[in-house]
C-alpha cells in the first residue's frame, strides 16, 4: 500500500438497472485530500455508484483513471467500461465500507478488525504485537467495554462501529464509505467527522454517502440527479 | 392441592430454600449411594453365582440394568420439572431440569455401553436392532437434543422455558416411541431377540441387582441435588443471600460451583 | 378468520414467488432416491423388498431438510414480529403456516411418489397403501417439526439441533407406516396401523400449534 | 382499534443484558398526543426498551399501565414483571417499526403493506377496494414508480420506505418506532416529521428513538443514561 | 502466503465459534444412517450387503447440505465484499475455505464411520477399503461442491439449484468409490478405482478452486 494516489478522475460513467437510467456521462475528479459526498434521493444510485467504484461490480459505461503522486505524467487506468475496477494492481488499496460492514456476529470487534488488517496489509509482526494498535483504534471507535464480546451481542450502533474501526488503521489512499453514520450516535458522529478530515488531511481521498450533511471542513459534494 | 402441600411447593420453589435444605438430602442420597453401589457391585461381580448359560459375561447387568432404569426415569422426572417450570413459572424447576439432563445423558450412555460389551459375547455382535437397544438409542437423542437446545440459547430464562416446552413434548412422545418400537420388533423377529428377555434369576443373583438398582437411584439424585445447587449459586451469585453465603462461612459449593455449572 | 385466510394467501403467495423453496425438498427426495440404486445396488433383489422403506426415509428426510424454511426467513425480516404485536392469535397463525408449508413440500413429494415407486421395482399392488400411508404421515412430520424449528429459530445451527430435536419424534411415523406397507407386502392386515397414524395425526393437529406458539414467543423474547 | 389511550405510563421499568445493567427505576407518562424521542449513546439499551413496550420481550422489572380515553377511572394493566406486555386485549393496538422493517423482499411493497394491513385492521373490503388507499399511503413515502417491482431490487431507503408507509395507515393508538429516520433521504425525513406530527394531532401516542433530533413540534425527550 | 493462514485461521475459529455448523453434516449423517435399518429392515440379510452404499450415500447428502455454510455467511454480512476488495488471489482464498470446510465437516463424518459401519453390520475386514474411499471421495465432493454453492450464492432457492448442479457430477465418484467396497467384498482387486479417485481428486485440486473464483466474482457483480 505505498503507492498514493494525486488524483482520481473518473470519465463518462453510467449505469442502468432493471430498465430505469441512473446515472450517465457522469464525470468528476477528486484530489488527494479531498472529502467528498455523494448526494442524491433514495434510489438515486448511490450504492451502485460507490459498489462499482470500490471494484465490487463491473463498470456499466466510461472509465476510472489514477495518477500517483510522483508519477503524475504517467495516468493508470484502474478500470474501463465492461471490467470491475482493479484497485490491487502496483499496490494500491481501496479501503469500502458498505450497507454491510462485513463484521461477523460469531466473532469480537476485536478478531473482526484482525482479520480484516491481516488481509489487507503485509505486516510481519505477531498478533500479540499488534494487540495494541486494534485495542487503540477499537477504542477510537468508543468500544472499549465490548472489545471482547461477540458482536451479536451488540448493538445496532455499536456493531457498525465495529466495522468503522478500519478507519483508524487503513492505509488505503482511497476511501469509500456508503452511509458511515448510520445508528452511529451524536457524539460518534463528530468522531468519525474528525476521523475523516484527518485522513483527508494525511492525502487520501474520500468518497461518502450521507443524508445529513457531515460538519466537515471545506467538503465537496457530487449530486447524483434521477435521470427518469 | 392442600394448604400443606402448597407451602412446601413453594418453599422449595424459592432458590434460597432448595439451596439450604437441598443440602441435607444431597448428603444422605450420597451417602445411600456410597453404601450401596459399591456393596451391589462387588457382591454381583464377584460373589454372585455363574450363570448356566452366558457364565460371567451376564454379570455386566449388575451395571446395565441399573443404568438402564435410571436412565429412563430422568427422562420423566425432567418432563415433570418442564410443567412446574412453564405452568408455576417457578426458576428452581428450570434449573432441576437442566442439571439431570447430563445426568440422564450418562447414564443412557452407559447402558448403552454396558448392553453392547454385553452383546458381544452373547449375541456375537456389538449391536443389533432389539426393541430395547432402540428405544435407548432414541432416549439418548432426546436427552442431546435438549442439552444441545440449551446450550444453544444465551439468555438463561429463554432456554429454561425452551427446554422445558421441549421435555414436556419429548415425554408426551415416549410412550408412542417405546410402543412403536416394540410393535416394529415383532414385525422381523431378530432370533437374538429371546436373549434380552429377564432370564428367570436364583435370588442370589437378583438381590445384589437390586441393591445396584437402589443405589443407582441414590446416586442419580445425589448428583441431580449436587449440581442443582451448584447452578443455584452460579445464577443467583450477583443476589445478597449468596454474598452474605461466599462472604461468610465459605460454604464448600460455593468455590466448586463454576466447574459444576459449566458441564 | 380473515385473518388466518391472509395469511394462507401470503404464504401460498411467497411459495409461488420462490418456488425454489418447495421444488428443493422434492429435489432432494428424488436425488436421494436415485442415489441407492447407484450406491448401494439396481438388483431387484435389494430393491424390492426396500422399496417402500427408502422412499418413506427419503421423504422423513426431505421435510426435515425444508423445516428451517418454516419461520426463519419471517424472523430475519422481522414478519415474526409483526405477526406478534398483530395481537392475532399465534397458534392458528402457526398452524395456517405449517399446513401451507405441508401443501408446498410435503404433497409434492406424494405426488411424485408413483413416478419413484416404479423406479425403485415397488410392487404395483402396494402402492395405494404406500401413498394413504405418506398422506397420514408426512402431515404429522411436518407439525412436529414446526415445533422444533420454531424452538431453535435464529439459534446458531439452528438446522442440526432441529433434527436432533426432532427425529426421535419421527420415529413412530416411520415405523406405522412402513410397517402398514410390510403388513401389505406380506399379505397381513394394514388397517391397524393406518388407523395408529391417524390417531398421531389427529394427536398433532390438536396439540402441536400450540406448543408451535409457545415456542415463538419464546424464540422472539430472546433477540 | 377503536379504544384510544388518554395515558400510558411506565413504572420502575429496568433491564440488564449479559450482565449490564441498562436502565432501572424508569418512570415515565406519555399522553395523548405527545411525540417523545428516547435518547441514549450506542448501546444505552433504546432498542431493548421500545421491544419490551412493544410486547415483544418480557418486562424485566416495572409495570406499565394504561388509561383509555372515556374510562380514565379504570386504568388497566398492560404488562407486569416478567410477563410481557399484551396489547391486544380490550381491542388496544401498537404499531411497531423495528430495525428490521418486516418487509418481504419477494414481495412488491404493495403487497407488504396490504398483508399488513389485513393483518392488524378488520376490514371487509376487497383487495381491489383497498388497493387505492395502499396506493395513496405509498404515494405519500415516495415510492409511486416503485410499487409494484420486488422488494428485493429497490434502495436501503426504498425498502424502508415501503415498511414507513403503514405510518400513512395505522389506527393503532401507540406507535413505536425504533430510528425510523434510518436510511431515508432529506425530504423523506420532512416528510416523515410531518406524518408523525399529524398522528399526534389525532391523539395518538408516539415513541421513537433517533440520532438526530427531529425538528417536531414541542417534542419531548427521554435520556436513557448508561447506569454502568 | 501469510494470508492464507489468515483465512484459515479465521474460518478455523469461525467453526469451533459454532460447532453446530460441522456437527451439523455428521448429525445428519448419524440420523439418515439410524433411520434406514428402522425404516427398511433391520436384518442382517438387508445390512450387510447394503452397509457400505448407505453409508456412502448419507456422507454425500451431508457434503450436500453442509454446502450452502460455505460462502453463504460471507454474502450476507459483507465478508465476501472485503475479501474481493483487499485484491487477496481469490482462488487462493476459496481453496483454503473449501479445505477448512471439508476437515470441519467430511473428516468427522469418515471418523464417525467406523462406529456407524458397526451398527450397520459392515463386515470388519472391508472397514479399511471403505475408509480410504472415502478420505479420497469426500474432499472431491467438497471442492465440486464449492463451486455449484459459490455459483448460486444469493440466488433464490440456492440450496436445490446448486444440489442439481453439483449432483450429476458427484456420480463418479459414488459409483467408484461403493465400486471399490463392493469388488473388495467379492475377494476382487480394487486398488483400480481408488487410483481413479486419487486421480478425481488431483484434479478437482488442480481446477476447482479457480472455477470458484470466478463463480465468486459473478455472484458478488449481481446484487
Ligand atoms: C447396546 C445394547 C443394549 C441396550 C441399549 C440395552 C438396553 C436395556 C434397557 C433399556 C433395559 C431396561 C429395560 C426395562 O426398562 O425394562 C435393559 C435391561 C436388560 N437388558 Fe439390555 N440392553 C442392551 C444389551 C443387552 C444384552 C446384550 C443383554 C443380554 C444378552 C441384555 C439383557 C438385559 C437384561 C437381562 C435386562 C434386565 C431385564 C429387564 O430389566 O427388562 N441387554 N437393557
Ligand atoms: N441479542 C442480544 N443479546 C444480549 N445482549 C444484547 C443483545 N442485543 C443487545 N445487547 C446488549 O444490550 C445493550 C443495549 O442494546 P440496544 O440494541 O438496546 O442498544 P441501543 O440503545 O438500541 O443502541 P443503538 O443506538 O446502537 O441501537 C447493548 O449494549 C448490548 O450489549
Ligand atoms: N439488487 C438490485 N437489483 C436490481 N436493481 C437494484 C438492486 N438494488 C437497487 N436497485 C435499483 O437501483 C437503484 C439505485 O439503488 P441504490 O441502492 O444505488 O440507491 P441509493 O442511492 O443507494 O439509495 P439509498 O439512499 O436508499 O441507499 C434503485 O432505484 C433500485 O431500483
Ligand atoms: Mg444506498
Ligand atoms: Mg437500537
Amino acid at each position: 500500500m505505498s503507492a498514493k494516489v494525486s488524483l482520481l478522475s473518473a470519465q463518462g460513467l453510467g449505469c442502468e438497472r432493471n430498465d430505469r437510467l441512473l446515472y450517465s456521462g457522469l464525470d468528476f475528479e477528486l484530489k488527494a485530500g479531498e472529502i467528498c459526498q455523494l448526494r442524491g434521493a433514495n434510489g438515486a444510485g448511490k450504492t451502485t455508484l460507490l459498489k462499482s467504484l470500490a471494484g465490487l461490480t463491473p463498470l456499466q459505461a466510461g472509465r476510472v483513471v489514477v495518477s500517483l503522486v510522483g508519477a503524475e505524467a504517467v495516468p493508470m487506468q484502474l478500470g474501463v467500461e465492461g471490467s470491475t475496477m482493479n484497485w490491487s494492481q502496483s499496490g494500491l488499496g481501496c479501503c469500502f465500507i458498505g450497507h454491510r460492514s462485513g463484521v461477523k456476529s460469531l466473532l469480537t470487534p476485536l478478531e473482526n478488525l484482525l482479520f480484516w488488517y491481516r488481509l489487507n496489509h503485509h505486516d510481519s509482526r505477531a498478533d500479540s504485537a499488534l494487540a495494541e494498535e486494534l485495542r487503540a483504534a477499537l477504542g477510537w471507535a468508543g468500544l472499549e467495554q465490548s472489545i471482547d464480546t461477540q458482536c451479536a451481542y451488540l448493538s445496532a450502533g455499536q456493531q457498525r462501529r465495529a466495522g468503522l474501526a478500519r478507519l483508524a488503521l487503513t492505509q488505503a489512499s482511497v476511501c469509500i464509505l456508503d452511509e458511515p453514520f448510520t445508528a452511529i450516535d451524536a457524539d460518534g458522529v463528530v468522531l468519525l467527522e474528525r476521523r475523516l478530515e484527518a485522513l483527508a488531511a494525511e492525502g487520501r481521498i474520500i468518497l461518502l454517502t450521507s443524508h445529513h450533511v457531515p460538519d466537515i471542513a471545506n467538503l465537496r459534494q457530487i449530486e447524483l440527479r434521477q435521470s427518469a | 392441592m392442600t394448604a400443606v402441600f402448597k407451602r412446601w411447593f413453594h418453599r422449595w420453589g424459592s432458590p434460597k430454600w432448595f439451596y439450604d435444605r437441598g443440602r441435607r438430602w444431597q448428603h444422605i442420597f450420597t451417602f445411600v449411594a456410597l453404601v450401596m453401589v459399591p456393596l451391589g457391585v462387588v457382591w454381583g461381580l464377584a460373589f454372585a453365582p455363574v450363570d448356566y448359560q452366558q457364565g460371567h459375561s451376564y454379570r455386566i447387568i449388575y451395571l446395565h440394568v441399573p443404568a438402564a432404569f435410571v436412565a429412563q426415569s430422568c427422562y420423566i422426572m425432567m418432563a415433570v420439572a418442564g410443567v412446574v417450570s412453564i405452568v408455576w413459572r417457578m426458576k428452581v424447576a428450570d434449573v432441576v431440569l437442566i442439571s439431570a439432563a447430563p445426568i440422564g445423558l450418562s447414564f443412557c450412555f452407559i447402558a448403552l455401553f454396558t448392553g453392547a460389551v454385553w452383546g458381544k459375547p452373547t449375541w456375537g455382535t456389538w449391536w443389533i436392532w432389539d426393541a430395547r437397544l432402540t428405544s435407548m438409542l432414541i432416549l439418548l437423542f432426546l436427552y442431546v437434543g435438549i442439552m444441545a437446545l440449551y446450550s444453544a440459547i444465551e439468555d438463561l430464562a429463554a432456554a429454561g422455558r425452551a427446554c422445558a416446552l421441549l421435555a414436556i413434548v419429548g415425554v408426551v412422545n415416549i410412550p408412542i416411541i417405546k410402543y412403536s418400537v416394540d410393535w416394529w420388533n415383532t414385525l422381523h423377529q431378530p432370533a437374538s431377540l429371546k436373549l434380552t428377555e429377564k432370564p428367570s434369576m436364583p435370588a442370589e443373583m437378583w438381590m445384589p441387582l437390586l441393591v445396584c438398582i437402589i443405589g443407582f437411584y441414590a446416586l442419580f439424585l445425589a448428583l441431580v441435588f449436587l449440581r442443582t445447587r451448584n447452578e443455584i449459586i452460579r445464577r443467583e451469585r450477583r443476589t445478597l443471600w449468596v454474598r452474605s453465603l461466599v462472604a461468610g462461612t465459605g460454604v464448600p459449593d460455593a468455590n466448586n460451583s463454576g466447574s459444576g455449572a459449566q458441564s | 378468520m380473515s385473518t388466518l385466510l391472509t395469511v394462507i394467501r401470503h404464504d401460498m403467495k411467497l411459495a409461488f414467488r420462490r418456488p425454489a423453496d418447495f421444488v428443493n425438498a422434492l429435489a432432494f427426495f428424488v436425488i436421494a432416491l436415485t442415489l441407492f440404486p447407484l450406491g448401494v445396488s439396481p438388483e431387484d433383489s435389494f430393491l424390492v423388498p426396500a422399496a417402500a422403506g427408502l422412499i418413506w426415509v427419503a421423504a422423513l428426510l426431505a421435510t426435515l431438510l425444508s423445516l428451517n424454511q418454516l419461520f426463519e426467513s419471517d424472523a430475519q425480516d422481522g414478519t415474526l414480529e409483526q405477526l406478534l404485536v398483530s395481537g392475532q392469535p399465534l397458534f392458528a397463525i402457526a398452524l395456517c403456516k405449517v399446513a401451507v408449508h405441508w401443501v408446498v413440500t410435503g404433497l409434492p413429494v406424494i405426488l411424485m411418489t408413483p413416478l419413484l415407486a416404479v423406479m425403485l421395482q415397488l410392487p404395483a399392488d402396494l402402492l395405494p397403501v404406500l401413498l394413504v400411508s405418506m398422506l397420514l404421515g408426512t402431515p404429522v412430520l411436518s407439525l412436529i417439526g414446526g415445533i422444533g424449528s420454531a424452538l431453535t429459530l435464529g439459534l446458531r445451527g439452528a438446522h442440526i439441533i432441529t433434527s436432533l430435536i426432532v427425529l426421535p419424534m419421527y420415529v413412530p411415523v416411520l415405523l406405522f407406516a412402513t410397517g402398514a406397507v410390510l403388513s401389505a407386502q406380506a399379505g397381513a392386515e394394514f388397517d391397524g396401523q393406518l388407523a395408529v397414524l391417524g390417531a398421531l395425526l389427529a394427536l398433532a393437529l390438536a396439540l402441536a400449534p400450540f406448543a408451535i406458539a409457545a415456542a415463538l414467543r419464546i424464540s422472539v423474547s430472546q433477540n
